[in-house]
């Protein structure tokens, strides 16, 4: 059975309650159908305000729910073929990042996705959905070959972050991220990011530098855990509802920012009531985006993405006079 | 434009920790780079975190601000590495007339902003500009841990990006210092972003066949590790230096695994293969600027752009 | 200059090795491929060395001598093999008549060398030449095991270099499927650079964007493993190939390790990330015939040359 | 004191013989002054018949003394500066495998080189010379940067073979060494290898890929290491002797096989006789063909370093008729 967020508990009773007045008006062969009707009309009203207006911090939680559609499950939906390919070349197969050649709608791509495990043993295997260097090593070299033949590149993000242990450290997790970031920046190809579940910090930007970038809709993107976040500031990480709003990492407010291109439309409640809806709808928007991707030349392309990135960030600029009094003000 | 601004630090800076032996636990996001101000009464005296040993601050000044009985780096602005690093009044300053906004609203970030610019006496968490190192010119950034961390939002970002791109236009080599806690959370994933900005503007840099050094000093974490602080054709490091991606604090409470004594420091990276040298900081000067001759253009063979 | 010039090979062949478990030492430089060749009565039996099973001979050929029971993958010939690959009647032999000098004069090699001749059928280690696999023209590189196991010596590497660079000349993907003890020794220095000269003809490839798939069999070591065999845009093996670069029994020799069951199969390769994809023989034809359509000139996006 | 070998003990014996002379022509003043010059006469003769004849397994020896000098003892007397610079990046820092930047002769080159120990301790530090899949990752990345800044390329080999144990096999060997193979071929800047010692096999043609392939008069180069070929012919590792001879690998070998271009000289006995002296020979050396490759264009460079191993290799071409019988008799 699906598991059930607090905020879904009134749509539950409400529909349980319906049940058992149809079950009453069997049982005593009254007619409650009007009734019946109106509280009908109720559900859906409640679950438009209920999911519609969902809380950054109630968007984590269907974000990790449990039962949310991973790229293994859309993989077979989005693709005609998918040909998995494994491993850095160095040192392991990170399991936590899954990639391969794949053919979607007829065009030959290069997938490169996170993978959370499903049960405990999964997530063992897939530590969490968290890739450790030889992941990130393996994405490279996976893009690097996309690079070389001119084929698209598609990613999926869907980590609570970079593995974050003593192996991590040892073997380089900062340089490894590092690297994915430089040379995506770099190529000539069609990358298109999309966000699928959890983008957790800079473990989640490794595959996140696209052309274009597109989240569906009730994931989120952060630059910062929410529990870390509020551990660090409020030295409380209860407090990680209030950071969740205070990060401002849904879907919304990162295309008002200019990360996110494109939000991609989840069925009422999230992804996981519904996989091959939320499929299609991904494939529908992003063969749009591919299409119109391809139709550039490769060094407009490149061009077009590192203005992307150039362009992002907020600040001001002042004037000399400002700037004199500003750094009187400090002296 | 040559200008000089190198500023006095205005007080004696003692660290408070009595830690004899480096371990992990020593740097976390949340521990400030100077932790503590205390005034000796003249001034005149420093206890050495380290090894305990009391220094002269002249003699310290002096050395670099490394203990003279145990080598010990002491933590230092970015304006007394400049001083340490660059030919005297070489330094022109760029981009300091770029100001922090507050983008998301994020509780508490405006007043810490001005509290950092009170502490630290610059703008924001980077210092950039043009200099010469041994006579050899060269495109600098240097983090200022004083400020926020040195944390990377939009302006430490931007800072750098244009210092990389300026050094392309004047095809001159980009050695940035690094000091960071990471990207700064208060500015969401417009900070996060900044990491592949710096990546990208990098990216192009190498891709021009300009040297890039990357000097990274105690400590220097996250988002920065993970961006341009790992990206030096060179990577440099001073001795005993915290450089990692995830803090230590941050591993034992999530992973609940306590690193050994001296994961992190400058010497286990290097172990593990990640970084080129490790240059004590009163020979820091002299490594990158025979560095530095030794890529100046048209001392190559045949570049292949 | 199409020619079918499949053939036939001549005798049921049993290897009499009975391990029933893979260990590292059932292959070393000295174990020939097809350890013996009996002929039984009627030649319709085979036992499976690695689950015990008797097949039908006709039941094997059937399943591309792929047992059965367990799977066990049998060695095959150059020829059996591209007979289970090719698309038929597409198969152009190059360069059959490029032969072995003995420059050396080493001791023994020139009777060898008619020996190999005699068991293998075919002139040399390698059988190189175009060819269709599923409608997609490639060029095919095939090893044959019974050759001086496969060895490398001048010929190989210039057969191997010739077929690649015609590749580039033609815009062709290239496959070569490797069964190999690595260099042969009798040609000394000779054959050590013929890694050199292959890696160098596969680095033209590279650069012209053309695909290398290399297909790693039962068994790859030594210097063809630390040449052309690795340096595959894709690396596929199948299943249980042992694969490495130093043989398990020269490991125990100099090392005095023991090497644990499992090692250097492609399984192990595989977990620690050296090889892309395991391949049963019966699938290798459909998977090389998609990635070779994934991989077609003109299906590009844009290239980068 | 220095080990001496078997082939050596006539001369020393010889040298002890006048010493005695000597001895006992002082004590009993008697004047032998005639006799010793004529066995000093014979002394130089002797040394020239010896070690003027060295027979392959008696260059072994010498490549493989221990106080054979490495590549640490060369650094100082053939640069300027010597920045050394570690770590692949990835995994480990190598210490089999020494690189950096170097001033030689005024000019900034990248070098790359193999150092076996001196003593146990060293050994083990640095494997006994033998690198890990780490030491070739290192060397592809400093040489690769060469390639990025125009710098040449200087290798020094000295080693017994790539290192033969589990951890290199768990890390791809095979691959570090055909990835250096690859890059090394592709290269646009000059690049000189020189053989200082043992050339172990695949572990060290790693480092091989010179457009100028240089070695010392009593280094040897091989495929195989005498001692593993006798084993695996003869069944009898004690037969290294024949089989160095049958191998063929000597300087003079390799240079009549067109795989080296010259022979860096020696002082009589060999290299540890007289580091500063090998030392300047080596220079010369390097620097007359340092100079000459600096003066061809980057792609001429790279395309006669391809047709230098493009050629080498012993085969011969038949005629279709000579195909057909050969065929025939295979039939
Ligand atoms: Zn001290
Ligand atoms: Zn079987």
């Amino acid at each position: 059975m699906v598991q059930l967020f607090d905020f879904e508990k009134p749509i539950v009773e409400l529909i349980q309650k319906i049940s058992e007045l149809q079950k009453f008006s069997a049982e005593k062969e009254i007619d409650l159908s009007q009734e019946i009707a109106t509280l009908e009309k109720k559900v859906v009203l409640l679950k438009q305000e209920i999911y519609g207006n969902l809380e950054p911090w109630q968007k984590v939680q269907i974000a990790r729910h449990p039962e949310r559609p991973n790229f293994y499950d859309y993989a077979p939906l989005l693709f005609e073929d998918f040909i998995e390919l494994k491993g850095d070349r160095l040192f392991a197969d990170d399991r936590s990042v899954v990639g391969g050649i794949a053919l979607f709608r007829g065009t030959a791509v290069t997938v490169v996705a996170q993978v959370k495990g499903r049960d405990t043993k999964e997530n063992i295997k897939r530590n969490f959905g968290m890739p450790h260097p030889e992941g990130y090593h393996k994405a490279l070299r996976l893009m690097d070959q996309a690079e070389k033949f001119g084929r698209p590149i598609l990613t999926f993000i869907d980590t609570p972050g970079a593995a974050c242990d003593l192996a991590a450290e040892e073997r380089g997790q900062g340089e490894a991220i590092a690297r994915c970031l430089q040379a995506m920046s770099c190529y000539h190809v069609p990358v298109i990011s999309t966000v699928i579940g959890e983008g957790g910090s800079g473990g989640a930007l490794a595959l996140g530098v696209g052309n274009v970038v597109l989240m569906l809709e009730n994931s989120f993107y952060s630059v910062i855990a929410p529990e870390s976040c509020a551990s660090i500031l409020w030295k409380d990480s209860a407090k990680a509802k209030e950071a969740a709003a205070a990060l401002q990492f849904t879907a919304q407010d990162l295309q008002r920012l200019g990360v996110v291109d494109e939000i991609v439309h989840e069925p009422q409640g999230g992804a996981h009531k519904d996989t091959d809806h939320t499929a299609g709808q991904l494939s529908l928007v992003i063969s749009k985006h591919l299409t119109s991707l391809m139709s550039e030349t490769p060094d407009v392309l490149r061009e077009k993405r590192h203005q992307k990135l150039r362009s992002i960030g907020v600040y001001k600029e002042i004037s000399q006079k400002s700037l004199d009094n500003f750094e009187k003000r400090l002296d | 434009m040559f200008k000089d601004i190198f500023r006095k630090t205005k007080y004696v800076t003692i660290p408070s920790t009595s830690t004899q032996k480096r371990t992990p636990a020593d740097i976390s996001p949340k521990e400030p780079l100077n932790i503590s101000k205390k005034e000796l009464p003249d001034g005149l005296w420093v206890k050495c975190p380290k090894c305990g040993e009391v220094l002269f601050n002249k003699d310290l000044e002096e050395n670099a601000r490394v203990c003279t009985a145990c080598e010990h780096h002491f933590r230092i602005s970015a304006r007394e590495r400049l001083e340490l690093l660059v030919d005297e009044n070489s330094f022109e300053e760029w981009d300091n007339d770029i100001l922090t906004l507050d983008p998301l609203e994020f509780p508490g970030y405006g007043g810490k902003l001005l509290e950092a610019q009170e502490k630290s006496g610059i703008s924001e968490g980077v210092l950039t500009g043009h200099a010469k190192i041994e006579g050899n010119p060269v495109v600098l950034a240097i983090n200022e841990g004083n400020f926020m961390m040195g944390s990377m939002g939009s302006v430490v970002g931007e800072k750098i990006t244009r210092a990389i791109e300026r050094a392309i236009e004047l095809r001159l080599p980009v050695i940035i210092i690094s000091t960071s806690g990471g990207a700064r959370m208060q500015e969401g994933i417009l900070s996060l972003y900044q990491m592949a900005k710096t990546s990208a503007a990098l990216g192009r840099l190498a891709e021009n066949h300009l040297l890039y050094i990357s000097v990274l000093t105690d400590p220097t974490f996250g988002g920065v590790t993970a961006s341009y602080a790992s990206l030096g054709d060179i990577l440099i490091a001073e001795p005993n230096a915290l450089i990692g991606f995830t803090g230590p604090r941050v591993i034992k409470q999530t992973m609940r695994q306590e690193l050994p004594v001296g994961a992190q420091t400058a010497e286990f990276n290097q172990e593990h293969g990640l970084i080129d040298l490790i240059v004590g900081r009163t020979q820091m000067r002299s490594v990158l600027g025979r560095l530095l001759r030794y890529h100046q253009e048209g001392a190559q063979y045949g570049a292949t752009v």
